[in-house]
Parts: structure tokens; C-alpha cells; sequence
């Protein structure tokens, strides 16, 4: 019984897959080409431009940006955050303006970056930096606010003393916390990077896509799409594998 | 109690400890800091950058200018518009096909790989293709929202579904429930929570979603508004929008905060 | 009523070879150590979940799906947090079909009987984990079953609120017998609720001991120091105690 | 005369936010009432490039756009899209500037030029113009900053930019400062072409009469822009561009002068187009065998039926 | 030890004249009802908060700040979710300075005591309810204390595996007896582990009464069976009731 649900479970995925590829590749047939290419051609136009070395470019130009912005952000927003998580005068001064700026859209200053910095690879970093370090500092800094005090008080009654504090209790306990924040960064440090590619100088990825509407390449902006979408599901599941992996403990949740 | 009190319990040492009080109370340090933030922007602006980069006092001169003037409140407006319809569709559709996915098994497999790869999907991606579907108009800013905020409410709302306690469900069957009434009952107050969440992310990305599509596509609005006049060199201006698309944002938070302190008190994340 | 029941998930044969009997007015108490199967039991006699093996009868009908006239008090008290305590209590009678006049007269009436008047507008976080269970109890009653499983109504609520709550339910029984099949932990409870106490033990689980209550009914408080109950929990407690021990050591999970 | 034409309402896409000079021309014809004369109605919206305007012609968003030419060549020439051009500006009046008086070819090695878009009208102006000094498109660094290149450069972002006539004295008077051309796009190549309206095969099909009005609009207007006792009116209308007052009516000199705006012909010559296209083509911007034919480009047909409607009256 | 104690948060006064002298390798239980403030008394006594009137003296010291030699055991298990049951037992040690030779020789030592031998490697919730707290209970019993405090030790186990852990710990304190203040709910445990049973009533809450346990050591499960224990229990219950039953009606929060 067990193996025929298994059977049955997979079917339905693979059906499901096979559905939507076929209605992308049928799709493409009853418009014009300016609108949909087909699932073929799409693949086939990543290939060509995988062959061409334009594919590699470009992707490793989008990595380098991506992984900067993001490196940035977590080095610059974990310990800071920790520090805000313990360190309550910082904390309730500046609570309010994180949670604003994390709830700020922020490609709203995308313009102005762009007036003020320009157009290099820094003002790009710049972008994908403010996407991705405020979810770090605002999870961080609700780590810090729902830690519980019983731990606190157990780590005073052994007489803690306050690094043993912070080794013991502080940083263990809000690191799951910081790593929901470098999930969301990841997610959001996507956009950014497409963002930046968009309206800063074009390159990378964002590009890709810029070049393929232009030309009314379809089928290279649905391939460059699509690098995307794979792009942004493994990176998804990466963050979930590290929010996982950092709190073995958490299985009582 | 959070852990500092614990700590602040601690015999207050020092001269005047009152005063101290008044200094450390979150009131005045929240004001404090902002002031100082700025201030550090105002100095920093003022030193290193050239004249026409906002700065508070910058902003401060034109905000009632820009904030009366008609171009600006219709920029604003259909923005806010725009992102409220989006995400009143995106709610409907994605609750419908979150709790589909969320109680039945064969429309969870189905879909699971598509909603779950596109929510992960930076949705600015597809803007070339939907500005070619929709057009350059305020539909495709529409879809572009609703494509933005969708994925998130379903994808939470199945979650939700799909995490109803057993015991609820449990208990529902021992009273000897009817399907219909399970599913109000039960399955929709307990995914409340995580379509609260759903919403939160959807609001957020929805701004992102119509700012993004207004810098594409041309159309009236307060990502309009901000490229026009940061392109013009208006920067201070400009900012008055960024203020504006803030504010919405902080208050779409403390709407959906204040809706479940309201509604859902029980519904406390502890 | 049960005879030759068993059950068991996937590999795990929970217990077997359960057979007992529960006479009308009468009260079952079926004690075990932790994970031997009780709640699972109880939840078959519901009509929850199916048998794997014999098959139960309440009032002459087989059991497959949970049948009026029998209701169950849940160990996790299976208040639902966004329904207040009166509209907790209301549920029962909603599903049980009663008119909404019939419902505003029950209500208030199984409320004031388990001693929750004034707190009909609290939701179930805001009262303690002894009202919680009052109010489950309260929701049972209104339905006025023939027969209350109760699966350890007591067992989240601190210990001098158990107490009071022991009373109080024997003090309910007396005013209005039904037959109870009642799960627990305690010895004391067992002794003390039961006509018979049932002893569940081994692993797979089965009936181990059968132990008759000979202690006179009403119970209050004076049957807690008669020696004859001292005698009965020892009595109880030796049979159970081996197993609980190696209970005790398994890793949950 | 009411028409079908004149319930429907229409949109005619300029390049730029803010929109370049030679979109001027729409906001004449518009605010001076010509195409309301003509029988239609038209509203002038700018986008953020000719590209996407051209893209939102072609998604049948937009009636007509006004379009960079290489780029709608390209556009034809290698997709299936049912772009058509019936009407155009011959003239492009690029050059690259320089806020450095003594900047030249060799100085432009390896810096950033402002264009328009990666592959937009001032990037593919760019890459002609470098030829005239012996470079190629990466020697440089393109910063797309759609229509304002001007303004960067002013704010000092940047030394070098791909600039239209106008911008000179803009610049010029922003930062009092000379500012110096190195070389422009007329000396490289005198016969070429900038601007095309565009409109959709189908929808022109569709509704001809209307193209043939929204022409018929333009042509007014080219030639209410032609008279100098309208300078200060039209400098007015071209305030959404970025320009106005003096610094208008003197660029408007300048444009009228060599004939941007086509005086009295339809503006699509056909060697200027295949000029576009063996370029375009030779840089590898066209991937097809060879560019499309001037037919698949051009309909001049609704400029002939436009300018019989206007000599009529 | 403790003279004339008061305590109060803003303007809820939780206890007051509290007085109460424990002799060395006595064990003192304190009992109330819920919300009367015994862990926060006890948390006074532990030097985690100040007195707000009074004072509390051990082996002759005010205390102000929690001491070497005085530990407590909490009601919340206070166990780090992040650390193993093997390094929730070490914290202790190695907060107290001890070598890493001195704890790997003494943290089995104690695990064993416990029972919780083959669990080192355990995260707590991995674990069950009893063990966590044997867990505790092996992490402060390995300083070595001179003082235990233990906060409602049993609350949040099971009825049966808390008997087992009651019988340990006697059994332990027959071994290596140290003095004990002892906070619990119940009255069985109250009177079984006690040598006086202090009943802390009122609101603000102050010293009711204070039971001597005449019960004979080493306890056993037959001293359950005494008569005297029966008559002790009723003694504790009856002071207690009329407050118990008020507390259960207060709504939490
Ligand atoms: N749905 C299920 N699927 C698989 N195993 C289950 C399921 N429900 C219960 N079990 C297993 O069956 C066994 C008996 O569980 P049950 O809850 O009936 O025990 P219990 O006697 O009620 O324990 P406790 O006293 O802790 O409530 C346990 O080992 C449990 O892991
Ligand atoms: N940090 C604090 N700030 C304010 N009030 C507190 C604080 N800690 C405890 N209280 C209050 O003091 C009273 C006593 O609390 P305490 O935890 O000591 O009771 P308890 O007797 O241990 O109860 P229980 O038996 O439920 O553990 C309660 O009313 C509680 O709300
Ligand atoms: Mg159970
Ligand atoms: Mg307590």
C-alpha cells in the first residue's frame, strides 16, 4: 500500500509537470512570437546561449553582485543586530526606525542611488545591500525581544558572568532568529539584485531580460525568466536548509 | 518581561536615579535617536554631497508644497489604489486556491511545484512579459501587484490549512461535524494566523511590485513620481514621495496588527 | 462492549487483544504508563479512528463513526481558541442541531454547573488551564451524553486545582450518572473516580489487571484517608510500576 | 468631421521621462488642438524609452510611438513583431559631448558615456560615432541614463554623454561652462535616420483613417513650429521635455534649421533606411541574412493620403 | 534565614512579612496557591531579585546577588533548548571554574545518579518531561550545593513518572542529604518530602502556618500508607482550600 500512494503521489507531480510544459510549448501556437515562444525554443535559446559563453557572463556577473550585497548585509546586520539584541538602550532607540526601514519598498530609492553614486558595481551592491539587511537586523532584533528570561535567570542563578551571558545564552538563542532574517535576505537580496540590473546600469541576468524585451526575443527573455524562477527556488530552499541546519534544536516547535 | 528588565531589577546604584529613569525611558530615546539620525544625515548630505541630494531641512521646505499639490495626491492615490485592489484580488484568489491546496491532496500536488518556484521568483522579472500582455497601462501594474501578492497568500494560506491542529479537527469529529461547517468552523479560523502573515508579506511585496512597474511602465504614480523627480534633480521632492510609500507601508503593518489584537486576540505569537 | 480490539499504525501494533465491558451508570477508569495507548484506545471507542482487529459495540451498534449520545473530553481540552467560553460550550449544541432558543437556555445552565458564570466573553487564553478543562467538560455535558469518554481531563491542570476539579466532577456524576469511560495517569484519580480501575501494560498493550473499586459512593474527601484506598493505590501502583519505569526511559519520538 | 476615429481614443508614445526635444512635435500638435482638428483624439505619453514605447505599439497598448530607427529596423528584421513606420525624422542630431574642454577621441577610452538604454537609440548613435574615431563600443562604458544624460552630466556624474543639439545649451548654462562636442553622428554619416512613428500592421489596417488624421495632425503642427511668430508658444508647449523659454526657442532654431522635424515629405527615405539597416546589420545587431526590405519597414502611403488632406483644405 | 521579607512589583505587593529560618539539612516545603508568589520568593532567596522590605541571610551573609553554594532547580526546567543534556548538565560546572578533567569525571557521575545514562547526547526535546527535569536536577546537583532550592521541581511531568521522581529524590537526599527549600503545589509531595510544610495564604500573600512533618525518614511509598501521612494531608488541604478556590477563579493575565 505504502508504495503504490508513493506512485500515486509522484504521478500526480509528474502529470501535473508535463501539463504545464505542454500548455507553455501549445501556448506559444495561438499567439504571435512577440508574446510567448514556446517551451522548445526557450530551451533551446538557453542552450545557444550557454554555448556562446553569454549565458556563464552573464550569471556570474549577477553571482558576483548577489553574493556581495548579500555577504555585506549579513556581516554588517548579524552582529549588529546582536548587538542591538543585547544592548537595550540601542534596541528600543532604534527598534522603530529598523522596523520602518524593513517595511520600506526599497526601490523606492533606487532613483536616487542612481543619481548619487551612479552607475558602477557599488551603487548595484548598494541596492542589494538595503533589500537584504533589514529582515536580518528586524528577525535579529525580535529574536532578542522574545528571548526568554527564564534562561536569562538560570544562567544568574550559576552566576554567569556577562560574556559567559552572551556565549551561553544570547548568541545560541538568537542565531535561529538571525537565520529567519538571512532566509528572508536571500529572497529579498533576489530582487534586489534584478532590481539593480533593471534600473541601475543593466548587466547580468536583469539584462538578459532588458535585452530579450527590446528585441521582442521572446524566447531568450523567457529563458532568462526561467533562470530566475530556478535560481530563486534554490536559493529558497538553500535559506531554508540553513535556518534548519543552525537550530537542531528547534524540533520542538 | 524581557531579559533586560530582569537585569534592570538590579538595585539602581548612582546619583539621581530619576533622572536616569527619564533619560533611558523608550519615549525619549526613540526621539532622541531620531534626531540624531537626522542630523548624521543632514551633516553627511550637507559635507559630502552635492547640493540638489535630499536632506531633512531640504525635505521639510517642500513637504507641504508637495504634499498639497494636486499632481502629487493623484500620484499618490493611484498608487495606493492600485496596491489595495491588487491585494483585495490576491487575497480572493490566493485564499481560494491556498485552502484548495491546503485540504485537498491532488490540487496540492499539482500546483505545489508552480506556486512554490514562483512565489520564490523575484516578481520584477516578468514585468517585460506582463507590459506585453497587459499593456503599458495600469492593468499591467495590476497584474504585476497582483502577481507579487499572490503567491504569498496562497502559499501561507495553505501552510495554515494544512497545519490545522489535529486536535481541532479531532474534537470537530467527535461532535459529529459536516464537512461545510468544519471548513468555517475550523479550518478558516486557524489558518487566519497564517493568512495574517500571508498578508503582511503580500503588502510589503505589492508596494515593491507597484513602485517597480510605475519605473517600467510610465504611469502615474508614486514610483513615477519618485523617477521623474530625481531625474529632474528634484531629489527633495522626490523624497516626499518616499515618505509617502513608507507611511503606507508602516501602516499596512499596524493595520494588520491592529486587526488581530481586534479580532484574533487569541492569535498572540508568543 | 470492546472485545478483542486492537490496533496498530503502520508497523507499531499500539495494543491487542483488548476486550472489557462498561455496564450502564458505571465508571471505567483505565490506567497505563505514557504512550501505552489509552488516548488511542478511547479514540476508537469514539468512532474516530478504525480498529485493526475485533470491533466495539456501544448500546448494541457497531462503532465506525462517532455516534450521538457519546461525546469525549480531550487531554488537550480541544477548546478552540478563537471561539469564547460560551461559544465553546454552544458548539456541541450547534452540531447536535438544537435550536438557538434550546442553545441560550443550556448554556448558561452547564456554564454555572462547572462553575464558569461570569466568564462566558473570555476566550480560552485568557482563563486558567483548570477553567479550560472546566469549560471542555461544560461542553460535553451540555450535549447530555449517554456515555463520556474523558481522556485525562486532569492531567494539564496543577495539582491543587486537580484536586478541587476530582471533587467537583464526582459531586456532578452523583447529581447525574452516566457511564464514563475515564483515562488517567494518577493512581489516586483512578481510585478515586473508578467503579473499576483497568490496567493497561506490555507492548503491545493489553489488559493487565482488572481492579474492583469496593469504596462506597458518594465519594468527597474523606475516601482520599480511608485505608481501604490507601490499599487500592498501592494495590494500583505495584502493578504498574515496572512498566512505567522502562516507560519512563523511552525517547519520545 | 466626426468620424468613428473621433470616439476613439488614442495615444501617441514619446520617447524619455522627461521626454527629448524631438517629441516636441506631439505636444504642438496636441495642445494646439491639430489633432483635434483632424478628427482625433490623441493624448502625447511619454515612456521611459523609445523601446518600450515601440513595445507598447506592438502590445496594441498604443496607436502610434516615435521610435529610434535602428532600433525598429532591428526589431523587423529579426522578429515576426508587425511594426510599420509611417512617417519619420531623417536628421539625428547626435554628438558626444564633454564637460572637459580638452577631452577628445583618445580621452573617451575606457570612460562612461551616458546613453539612453543598452541598445537604445543613443547607444546604437554611439557605437556609430566611435567608429569616426577608430573605436569600438566596448572601448567605452555605456550608463544608461534614459533622457538624462544631460542632467548627469551637469550634476557632474559623468564627463561624457551621447547629447542631442539642445542639450548643449542646457548644460552650458547649468554649469557656465563651455561644453565640448568631439564628434557627431552628421559627420560620420551624413545620410542616416533617427526616428521612425511606428504603428501595428493590424490596427493600422484596422482603422487607416485614423494614421492618416494623426499624420495629417503632425504635418500641421510641423508646419505651426516652422513659422518663427510661434517660437514662443511652442517653447511653451515644450515644457514637459525639460526645456522652455529661451533656451527652447533657440534649440527650436536650431531644429527647424536643419529640417529635423521633415518639411513637406514623408520623411522615410529609402536610403537612409537601408543605411540603418546595412549598419545595423554590419555591427550584428541584425541576426537575420539580411535586413528587412524597405517595404516591410515603411508603408508611405498614410503620410500621402495625410498631406492630400491637408492641401485639400 | 529569611526575616520580615516583603516583595512587591509597582503596586502589586506579592508577599509581605514573610519570616522563615531553615536549619542545615532540613528541608522546608513552601506551598500555596497559584500566583501567591513562592517563585518569587524563592527567586529572592537565590539573590535573582532584590527584597523590597526585609532582608534574607545565608550561612549568615546577606545576600544580594545569587552565591556560590545555593542552587536552585526551576519549575521551567531552565534547560538551554541549544545544548545537549550531557552540556546542560556541565554549564553548572564549568560556570563554577571547574577543570575540564573534573567535569568529564563528574557530569556522568551525576547523569547516572539521575538515571540518565545513554541520553548525553540528547537535545532536551528529545527527551521527555521527567527526564528534562532529572536533567536539571543532575545540572544543579553537580556544583555540589549547599543549598537547594527547588521551584516546583515536578509540575510539569507526568503523574506517575513524578512518583518515580519523588522516590528518587528522597532517595537521593537519604544519600547525600543537604538543606532544601522545596516549592510545590501538592500536597502529597508537600507532605512526603517535607520536614515542616510552611502555607503561604493571603494577598499580598504572608506565613499562614507552618506544619511540622512528624512522617519517620528514610520515606518510602509506605509512608504514603500511614495513617499519619492521611491525617497530614487533610491538615495541609484544609488550610489551603478556601484560598485555592478564589486563585482558580482569578483570570490569568
Ligand atoms: N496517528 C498516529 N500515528 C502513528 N502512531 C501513533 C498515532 N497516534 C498515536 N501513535 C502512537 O501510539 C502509541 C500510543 O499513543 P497514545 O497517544 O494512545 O498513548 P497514551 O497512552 O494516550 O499516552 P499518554 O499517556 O502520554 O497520553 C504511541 O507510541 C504513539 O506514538
Ligand atoms: N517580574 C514580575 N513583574 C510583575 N509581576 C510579577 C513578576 N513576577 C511575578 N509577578 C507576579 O507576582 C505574583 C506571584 O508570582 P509567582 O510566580 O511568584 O507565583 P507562584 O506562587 O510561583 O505561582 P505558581 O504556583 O503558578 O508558580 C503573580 O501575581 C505574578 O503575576
Ligand atoms: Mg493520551
Ligand atoms: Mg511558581
Amino acid at each position: 500500500m505504502g508504495s503504490e500512494t508513493r506512485w500515486a503521489r509522484h504521478l500526480t507531480v509528474i502529470v501535473s509537470l508535463l501539463a504545464g510544459a505542454a500548455v507553455w510549448e501549445i501556448a506559444a501556437y495561438f499567439t504571435t512570437r512577440a508574446f510567448w515562444a514556446p517551451l522548445s525554443e526557450t530551451v533551446g535559446s538557453l542552450a545557444e546561449s550557454a554555448r556562446s559563453g553569454v549565458l556563464m557572463r552573464q550569471a556570474m556577473s549577477s553571482f558576483q553582485l548577489y553574493l556581495t550585497g548579500l555577504g555585506l548585509a549579513i556581516l554588517a546586520g548579524a552582529p549588529f543586530g546582536l548587538l542591538l539584541a543585547r544592548v537595550r538602550v540601542l534596541r528600543v532607540a532604534l527598534e522603530n526606525y529598523i522596523m520602518m526601514l524593513y517595511a520600506t519598498p526599497m526601490v523606492a530609492l533606487i532613483p536616487f542611488i542612481l543619481s548619487m553614486m551612479g552607475f558602477g558595481f557599488a551603487p548595484k551592491v548598494l541596492v542589494v545591500f538595503l533589500f537584504a539587511v533589514f529582515p536580518i537586523l528586524y528577525n535579529t532584533i525580535e529574536g532578542a525581544r522574545s528571548i526568554r528570561p527564564e534562561l536569562v535567570e538560570v544562567a544568574h542563578a550559576f552566576r554567569s558572568s556577562e560574556w559567559q551571558l552572551w556565549r551561553d545564552v544570547m548568541i545560541p538563542y538568537t542565531l535561529p532568529f538571525a537565520m529567519t532574517g538571512i532566509r528572508q535576505a536571500i529572497a529579498r537580496g533576489l530582487v534586489g539584485m534584478v532590481a539593480a540590473e533593471f534600473f541601475l546600469s543593466p548587466s547580468g541576468l536583469g539584462q538578459m531580460i532588458m535585452m530579450g524585451s527590446q528585441n521582442f526575443d521572446t524566447a531568450g527573455l523567457l529563458a532568462a525568466i526561467l533562470l530566475i524562477v530556478v535560481l530563486g527556488v534554490c536559493l529558497m530552499d538553500l535559506g531554508r536548509y540553513l535556518e534548519r541546519r543552525f537550530a537542531p534544536w528547534r524540533g520542538y516547535e | 518581561m524581557s531579559t533586560n528588565q530582569v537585569m534592570l531589577e538590579q538595585p539602581a546604584a548612582g546619583f539621581a536615579p530619576g533622572a536616569k529613569r527619564l533619560l533611558a525611558s523608550p519615549p525619549v530615546l526613540k526621539v532622541a535617536a531620531g534626531i540624531v539620525l537626522l542630523c548624521a544625515w543632514e551633516g553627511v548630505v550637507r559635507v559630502f554631497a552635492p547640493a540638489y541630494v535630499a536632506k531633512p531641512t531640504g525635505i521639510a521646505r517642500v513637504f507641504f508644497s508637495v504634499v498639497s499639490n494636486e499632481q502629487f495626491l493623484a500620484a499618490a492615490g493611484a498608487t495606493l489604489w492600485a496596491v489595495i485592489q491588487g491585494l483585495v484580488i490576491a487575497i480572493m484568489l490566493g485564499m481560494a486556491v491556498g485552502l484548495a491546496m491546503g485540504r485537498v491532496t491532488v490540487v496540492e500536488r499539482g500546483l505545489r511545484y508552480y506556486v512554490n518556484s514562483l512565489f520564490a521568483t523575484p516578481m520584477i522579472a516578468i514585468l517585460p512579459l506582463v507590459t506585453l500582455w497587459f499593456g503599458y497601462n495600469a492593468d499591467a501594474r495590476l497584474a504585476v501587484i497582483v502577481f507579487a501578492a499572490f503567491f504569498s497568500i496562497a502559499v501561507n494560506t495553505c501552510d495554515g490549512a494544512r497545519s490545522v491542529p489535529l486536535e481541532y479537527l479531532e474534537v470537530a469529529r467527535s461532535f459529529r461535524a459536516r464537512p461545510l461547517s468544519t471548513l468555517l468552523d475550523i479550518v478558516l479560523p486557524s489558518s487566519l494566523p497564517y493568512l495574517i502573515a500571508g498578508m503582511r508579506l503580500a503588502a510589503g511585496r505589492a508596494l515593491v511590485a507597484s513602485v517597480v512597474a510605475e519605473f517600467f511602465i510610465s504611469i502615474p504614480g508614486l514610483g513615477y513620481y519618485i523617477l521623474f523627480n530625481s531625474r529632474t534633480f528634484k531629489h527633495n521632492e522626490a523624497f516626499v514621495a518616499v515618505i509617502a510609500l513608507v507611511i503606507v507601508g508602516v501602516s499596512f503593518e499596524a493595520v494588520l496588527n491592529w486587526v488581530t489584537r481586534r479580532y484574533l486576540p487569541w492569535a498572540r505569537r508568543d | 462492549m470492546v472485545s478483542g480490539a486492537g490496533r496498530r499504525f503502520g508497523a507499531l501494533e499500539v495494543f491487542r487483544e483488548i476486550s472489557l465491558e462498561v455496564g450502564e451508570r458505571e465508571v471505567l477508569v483505565i490506567i497505563g504508563p505514557s504512550g501505552c495507548g489509552k488516548t488511542t484506545l478511547l479514540r476508537c471507542i469514539d468512532g474516530l479512528i478504525p480498529l485493526t482487529a475485533g470491533e466495539i459495540r456501544v448500546e448494541g451498534d457497531r462503532v465506525v463513526t462517532p455516534r450521538e449520545g457519546v461525546t469525549m473530553v480531550f487531554q488537550h481540552f480541544g477548546l478552540f481558541p478563537w471561539k469564547t467560553v460560551y461559544q465553546n460550550v454552544a458548539y456541541g449544541l450547534k452540531l447536535a442541531g438544537c435550536s438557538s432558543s434550546e442553545i441560550a437556555e443550556k448554556v448558561p445552565k452547564y456554564i454555572n454547573l462547572v462553575g464558569l458564570s461570569g466568564f462566558e466573553d473570555y476566550y480560552p487564553y485568557q482563563v486558567s488551564g483548570g477553567m479550560q478543562q472546566r469549560c471542555g467538560l461544560a461542553r460535553a455535558l451540555s450535549v447530555e451524553p449517554r456515555v463520556l469518554l474523558m481522556d485525562e481531563p486532569f492531567g494539564a491542570v496543577d495539582a491543587q486545582t486537580r484536586e478541587i476539579l476530582q471533587f467537583e466532577l464526582l459531586r456532578i456524576w452523583d447529581m447525574r450518572p452516566t457511564t464514563m469511560v475515564f483515562v488517567t495517569h494518577a493512581i489516586d484519580e483512578a481510585v478515586l473516580m473508578g467503579d473499576r480501575v483497568m490496567v493497561l501494560k506490555g507492548r503491545p498493550s493489553s489488559v493487565h489487571e482488572i481492579i474492583d473499586v469496593d469504596l462506597p459512593r458518594p465519594r468527597d474527601r474523606a475516601t482520599l484517608s480511608m485505608p481501604r484506598f490507601a490499599a487500592l493505590r498501592e494495590r494500583v501502583w505495584s502493578t504498574l510500576m515496572d512498566d512505567a519505569r522502562r516507560a519512563e526511559f523511552e525517547v519520545k519520538r | 468631421p466626426a468620424t468613428a476615429a473621433a470616439q476613439q481614443k488614442l495615444t501617441l508614445g514619446i520617447p524619455g521621462i522627461p521626454p527629448v526635444f524631438a517629441g516636441t512635435i506631439g505636444y504642438v500638435a496636441e495642445k494646439e488642438g491639430f489633432f483635434k482638428k483632424r478628427g482625433v483624439d490623441v493624448t502625447v505619453r511619454a515612456f521611459e524609452t523609445g523601446a518600450a514605447a515601440s513595445r507598447a505599439v506592438a502590445s496594441g497598448e498604443v496607436a502610434v510611438s516615435l521610435s529610434p530607427t535602428p532600433l525598429i529596423v532591428n526589431q523587423i528584421s529579426n522578429t515576426d513583431v508587425k511594426l510599420v513606420g509611417i512617417w519619420g525624422m531623417e536628421h539625428p542630431d547626435w554628438l558626444i559631448g564633454a564637460t572637459d574642454p580638452n577631452a577628445d577621441c583618445a580621452s573617451l577610452k575606457g570612460g562612461a558615456v551616458g546613453v539612453d538604454s543598452l541598445g537604445g537609440a543613443r547607444s546604437i548613435a554611439l557605437r556609430t560615432m566611435l567608429l569616426g574615431c577608430k573605436m569600438k563600443i566596448e572601448e567605452v562604458q555605456q550608463v544608461p541614463l534614459s533622457s538624462n544624460v544631460g542632467a548627469a552630466m551637469v550634476a557632474g556624474q559623468l564627463k561624457f554623454g551621447v547629447l542631442h543639439i539642445d542639450d548643449i545649451p542646457v548644460i552650458q548654462a547649468e554649469t557656465k561652462k563651455p561644453l565640448k562636442t568631439i564628434i557627431t553622428q552628421k559627420s560620420i554619416r551624413p545620410v542616416d535616420h533617427y526616428l521612425l512613428l511606428v504603428a501595428h500592421q493590424d490596427q493600422l489596417a484596422k482603422n487607416r483613417d485614423a494614421y492618416v488624421r494623426i499624420v495629417a495632425a503632425l504635418i500641421d503642427a510641423e508646419r505651426f513650429m516652422r513659422n518663427p511668430a510661434n517660437h514662443e508658444k511652442v517653447a511653451k508647449y515644450a515644457e514637459p521635455t525639460g526645456r522652455s523659454g529661451e533656451i527652447a526657442v533657440q534649440a527650436l532654431k536650431a531644429f527647424v534649421d536643419m529640417e529635423f522635424w521633415p518639411k513637406d515629405k514623408d520623411g522615410l527615405g529609402a536610403k537612409n533606411l537601408e543605411m540603418v539597416g546595412n549598419i545595423q546589420k554590419k555591427v550584428g545587431n541584425i541576426k537575420a541574412d539580411k535586413p528587412a526590405p524597405y517595404e516591410r519597414i515603411v508603408d508611405p502611403s498614410v503620410w500621402r493620403d495625410a498631406k492630400a488632406m491637408v492641401d485639400k483644405k
